[in-house]
């Protein structure tokens, strides 16, 4: 990266971070929720954008993180093993979630993980001996890590900035391994990548795996945030924000889901005032952009220098 | 054993608004290789427009039917492929698949803005009688949508195999390239694919909202259900539609019967995993060879 | 709450992530967080024009103690989560009373923020644990499950019902009231004959009227929210059930009875709340409500139309504008409608935030609600 | 020497269609053996047994005296067997250097030493050795798929020699490749044979570019050899004649 680059991505952070601490509850709790939306993203342009796989069910992993936080933080458990917890149990189902996209591909895969984002949902909401049910699980409480309690939106806030920060830094430096070339040959052109000895197979399952314990991280987040989980904001609509917010940023480009969560996230609050037709109109401008500029909002630099 | 068969029917009944649904489905998918998230909006719509023509215009339920099929035709039909896919099928599917995505948003918050979130009621094109027969009660609306449905699958697949159209179609749907050197036009015959798929979702909304009460967001679970249905039968196969529709239909009401109501909207689900798994062209699909 | 001043300047640069904008002095303020959207719409519209309907007659009269109502609305998506955001956001803002919301759920989530705000929260959720967990900042505005279900169940024993039926919808709300039902059902020796759960937003209940049907029992009891509801004795009739169908409230209201149509005949319940009750104030509001609204407002139209004027009496009682003060006077306090008309009914409540009044047994016949029987308060039986 | 590659009486049908009818050749390190034959004789369906895309219907395929018969594509890369395509394939997205260290990273060490390991995977060396010998420096940080046709060509052949495979399959390399950068890519291969000691195996039609680079040459028709030896006396054997023209 260019030195500009750098001071670009370093004033970037820097708002972020303190943006918030001008807010009011409500804008904490949004910026909030957007960095947890925002790690989910990043999770998915791994499997979407970078290796090349289509997924409609990361909100199931986010649900399995989120119920996982708010089970184990109930019972009792300190936070610093349930995002670990979190993470693993994540990274273990969407291993298993791989498994079908070895088999099928684009429009099956779709269907596959949507339909794997409806069974996780179902289990959600039906056992509830384990899950609460249709009640959810109330009263979550918020972390508590290396003695210090992150009870106050903008204290919470800030944890959740560094895990952003952290799961950001893992990320690129996944990107430029060798893995990230990997993950690339894979979305190009997989055929050719098991014939310079590249194991798809493998790749696939991690894609899967890695983006996954991702969006359980992004869960053992969002579950304190809101102090409560149910069914709902799992199901398939989720999964829909989230693989627009890489699509709209730029899949595959690494800063495509800030933008793609901003866009998804802060965008309808900002366009209150449209109400109903905010959501009309983003749909349509979808279909434009996909028309248009089906590389993203990212892409839009070169679109106009070409 | 009543009880059974009575679901059967019942299901069988839901089964066949699947399969007008997925039918559509398939249909584009042969000629022109169109993957069509927006689906569930197609029939949803429909039911907006009789809706609008009936009580705003105060047409009579037959003239709104035909009003919209008219309207279905231009705007689902032509203007979806002309305005949407015709641009989007160059690139690869993912790309028809997001767009087709945020276009099913679209409509339906565009119908939420102007219609309300509200729930309307709808008029059933059959009388509201009960059959009894040996003790099965069966109501005559059932009856009415499997024959409609029925028909109408029997009806396209004859247009398909028996007519000089029909047979073109289906040349195109099999090798475009070969078709355009037979002399068949090939695009008219990939309108043709759109215009029939329009007229299906409108048939198939004025089967399925008397039961389903029009709402903005009904071609939710109608449009998944049709892409397992699809999926399941056979997506390569018209007649795959059906049985995959009736199938997931009928399973639906037994399992939400005996096993557990809370899993019923998930039977759709495993069938389709199985399907893919063990069988990924469907039950009655042919294997499509992978391109290099 | 510390840097308000500093939000200000940064705020506009943030284009923020908005506040609606405060009040004037002259204004009194009313955030109403409520349904606009999602499985809870036809609730969530219903109580929005009741309490836009309050609004407009209060201001036109002169508003609350000479200041006018300024209300916004804002839609929870029907969602818990989204609902507890709006309640944030509003809380933000300090109104001086926060309304809303209807579904169970979202009340249940949203509640602490009004509590830990110290805004009273005028809510329309009918779920029995909502008030049992000691807040001090929550009011119902209809009886709660605990109490209606005791009503219907002595009625369902009296006409000799032995075994029943119950198909409750999987969300708070009716699971809420299959339980509390199925706990009045057996202390009154009713047999529970089938245990049936649907999906919120379910499409088809041919399966659910068949394993009605299979269990034989003497009647059926349905809790499930407006659509289903409908949904639901479409398929019954459908199907040809023909045992007696009990709902309490929703079953048989005003827009299930539109939505259901020919289906929803014969359909019996109780409800807290309609505007045929035998009581000339409430019909005198069914004009009202149909004449502004050329529809036919049904128990959430009434509950957020008093949820309004509660905030009124309570406050001309009080004498003045505090939000900690009215909240204690609603406590245990007990409103007359000859005093304040637009509660419509007598009203008290107790001290956890629930209500009491006069509620209705009533059957739908050629599409409308007939009053069958008139129950008392049970504070006075 | 024990043959490099050794295919012997491989037999493929497609229902009565039989495809390949009986083929048995040999390949020794520093050969190049072309295949010749009319379309539909059976060359690319001898491929991809050979590469294991399609399961041979009889007979073996071993290299390095190991039975590689109806192996996958991933094993045999990683036994040291290269190939290109018939159509182009390269990741487009990738750059011509990343399409490079894509081809060969995944030959040495562990997955998880690979995920620790140096961006380039220590073969930025090798990735600039390669493109100095195929001379596409210039393009060498552009993405791979907004190359000219030629170009990606030849990073597509780049890209079977990064792993220093010791047998590489060529699938009709001068197809679509404009004259002059043929004879480049003659004076190439030619030069990896000579300097590099690379074995290879060579479908082509073009006779005049298989006549100049091959060392034997094998003729198929109607999925059998028809002929085989050095390239003159396949080039002038009566049977190849009538095969290709039909006689």
């Amino acid at each position: 990266m260019s030195p500009l680059r750098w001071i670009i991505l370093l004033a970037g952070l820097a708002f972020v971070a303190l943006a918030p601490t001008q807010m009011k509850n409500y804008g904490v709790y949004l910026t909030t929720l957007w960095c947890v939306y925002l790690i989910a993203g990043m999770g998915l342009n791994l499997t979407v954008g970078y290796a090349g796989q289509i997924s409609l069910g990361q909100a199931a992993f986010l649900g399995i993180g989120a119920y996982t936080a708010a089970i184990m933080s109930k019972a009792g458990v300190p936070y610093l093993a349930i995002f670990p917890a979190a993470a693993a149990l994540c990274f273990v189902v969407g291993l298993l979630l791989g498994f079908p996209a070895l088999r099928v591909q684009h429009h099956y895969l779709a269907f596959a993980t949507l339909g794997f984002n409806m069974l996780v949902f179902l289990v959600l909401r039906n056992e509830e001996w384990l899950t609460g049910g249709t009640f959810g699980i109330n009263n979550i409480p918020r972390p508590t890590l290396f003695g210090w309690r992150f009870n106050r939106p903008l204290d919470f806030y800030h944890l959740t900035f560094a895990v952003l920060v952290l799961t950001g830094v893992l990320m690129a430096f996944l990107l430029r391994s060798p893995w990230g070339r990997a993950f690339a040959a894979l979305r190009d052109n997989p055929i050719r990548a098991e014939s310079v000895g590249i194991n798809t197979t493998f790749y696939t399952l991690m894609a899967f795996a890695i983006g996954a314990a991702y969006a359980g991280i992004a869960g053992a987040l969002f579950a304190p945030l809101v102090q409560f989980v149910e069914p709902a904001p799992f199901g398939f609509a989720t999964s829909l924000s989230m693989l627009l917010m890489v699509i709209a940023g730029g899949s595959g480009r690494f800063f495509g889901p800030a933008l793609g969560s901003v866009v998804v996230v802060l965008l309808p609050e900002w366009l209150r005032f449209a109400a109903d037709w905010y959501l009309a109109v983003f749909g349509f401008l979808i279909v434009a952009m996909m028309i248009w500029l089906p590389g993203g909002l990212l892409s839009l630099p070169e679109r106009v220098r070409r | 054993m009543t009880d059974f068969l009575q679901l059967v029917i019942a299901g069988t009944a839901t089964g066949g608004c699947y399969a007008l649904a997925a039918l559509g489905f398939t249909l584009l998918w042969q000629a022109s290789g169109t993957i069509n998230f927006a689906l569930g909006e197609m029939v949803m719509l429909p039911a907006f427009m009789m809706l609008f023509f009936m009580s705003v215009l105060g047409l009579p339920l037959p003239l709104a039917f035909l009003a919209t099929l008219a309207l279905s035709l231009l705007v689902m039909g032509y203007g979806f492929k002309r305005v949407v896919v015709d641009p989007l099928i160059r690139h690869d599917v993912i790309t028809l698949v997001i767009a087709t995505l945020g276009l099913s948003i679209g409509v339906r918050q565009a119908v939420k803005g102007v219609a309300s979130a509200q729930v309307f009621t709808f008029p059933s094109v059959f009388s509201d009688t009960l059959l009894t027969i040996g003790g099965v009660r069966v109501s005559a609306g059932d009856i009415g949508t499997v024959v409609v449905a029925c028909t109408i699958v029997l009806a396209l697949q004859a247009f398909l195999n028996r007519t000089v159209t029909g047979r073109a179609m289906q040349a195109v749907a099999q090798n475009r390239d070969a078709a355009t050197v037979l002399g068949i036009k090939v695009e008219r015959m990939v309108l043709y694919a759109f215009l029939i798929n329009a007229a299906l979702a409108a048939v198939s909304a004025l089967l399925i909202t008397p039961v389903y009460l029009a709402k903005f967001d009904m071609g939710d679970t109608l449009g998944l259900k049709a892409f397992y249905a699809a999926i399941i039968g056979g997506f390569n196969n018209s007649r795959g539609a059906l049985l995959g529709g009736v199938l997931v239909g009928v399973l639906e009401n037994l399992v939400g019967t005996y096993i557990s109501p809370g899993y019923k909207e998930g039977v759709a689900l495993v069938l389709f995993m199985v399907v893919i798994v063990f069988r990924p062209q469907g039950l009655l699909g042919t294997v499509e060879e992978r391109k290099v | 709450m510390m840097h308000r001043r500093t939000a200000l300047k940064l705020g506009a640069a943030l284009a923020t992530i908005g506040l609606p904008a405060g009040a004037a002095e002259s204004e009194v303020a009313i955030h109403n967080n409520v349904e606009l959207s999602g499985t809870g719409v036809t609730s969530g519209s219903m109580w929005k024009m009741g309490v836009d309907l309050a609004v407009k007659e209060i201001n036109a009269a002169g508003g609350i103690l000479g200041r006018k109502i300024a209300i916004t609305h804002q839609d929870n998506q029907s969602q818990p989560q989204i609902a507890k955001a709006v309640a944030t956001k509003a809380a933000d803002a300090e109104p001086y009373v926060m309304l809303g919301p209807i579904f169970s759920g979202d009340v249940n989530v949203s509640m602490a923020v009004a509590e830990n705000a110290e805004i009273p929260m005028i809510m329309g959720g009918e779920a029995a644990n909502l008030t049992q967990q000691g807040m001090k900042y929550l009011f119902r505005t209809s009886l709660n499950q605990a109490s209606a279900m005791p009503k219907l169940a002595n009625y369902l024993a009296k006409n000799g019902v032995k075994s029943m039926v119950v198909v409750w919808g999987a969300n708070d709300f009716g699971k809420g009231g299959r339980d509390a039902m199925v706990k009045e059902m057996a202390a009154r020796n009713i047999k529970l004959a089938a245990d049936i759960s649907t999906e919120p937003g379910q499409m088809d209940f041919s399966p659910v009227v068949v394993n009605a049907s299979k269990a034989n029992a003497d009647a059926l009891f349905s809790y499930m929210n407006e659509e289903e509801s409908a949904r639901f004795l479409i398929a019954l009739k459908k199907l040809g059930y023909d045992k007696p169908v009990y709902g309490e409230t929703v079953l048989v209201s005003q827009k299930v009875i539109e939505l259901a149509g020919p289906a929803a005949n014969g359909a019996k319940g109780h409800v807290g709340l309609s505007v045929d009750a035998p009581n000339p104030k409430v019909q005198e509001f069914g004009r009202k409500f149909m004449q502004a609204y050329n529809t036919s407002s049904d128990h959430n139209g009434i509950k957020g139309y008093t949820a309004v004027y509660l905030v009124k009496a309570a406050t001309e009682k009080l004498g003045k504008f505090d939000r900690k003060a009215m909240a204690a006077a609603i406590h245990g306090g007990s409103f007359s409608a000859a005093q304040y008309p637009g509660l419509l009914m007598d009203e008290s409540y107790d001290d956890k935030g629930d209500l009491d009044r006069e509620s209705y047994l009533v059957e739908i016949k050629d599409g409308k609600q007939v009053i069958t029987e008139v129950l008392p308060p049970v504070g006075k039986k | 020497m024990t043959a490099l590659l050794e295919v012997r009486d491989v037999h493929k049908a497609y229902g009565a269609i039989r495809a390949v009818d009986g083929v048995s050749f040999s390949v020794t390190a520093g050969e190049i053996l072309g295949v010749i034959g009319p379309n539909g004789s059976g060359k690319t369906t001898l491929f991809n047994s050979i590469l294991g895309q399609v399961k041979p219907s009889a007979g073996q395929v071993y290299f390095e005296g190991a039975d590689v018969t109806g192996m996958g594509a991933l094993p045999l890369s990683r036994r040291g067997i290269g190939r290109t395509f018939q159509s182009l394939q390269v990741f487009g997205r990738l750059s011509v250097r990343d399409n490079l260290i894509a081809a060969g990273q995944e030959f040495s060490g562990s997955a998880a030493g690979r995920l620790f390991a140096r961006p380039d995977a220590g073969l930025g060396g090798r990735a600039e050795e390669i493109i100095a010998l195929f001379r596409i420096g210039h393009v060498a940080h552009l993405p791979a798929g907004s190359l000219s046709y030629g170009q990606q060509k030849l990073v597509d052949i780049a890209m079977a020699f990064m792993a220093s495979p010791r047998l590489v399959l060529l699938d009709e390399p001068c197809a679509g490749v404009n004259p002059a950068l043929i004879d480049e890519l003659t004076e190439l291969l030619l030069r990896l044979n000579r300097e590099h000691g690379g074995t290879f195996v060579v479908i082509e039609h073009n006779m005049d570019f298989v006549m100049r680079l091959c060392t034997r040459v094998i003729c198929m028709a109607q999925g059998k050899v028809l002929a085989e030896g050095p390239p003159e006396a396949v080039q002038s054997n009566r049977a190849v004649l009538e095969a290709y023209l039909g006689v």
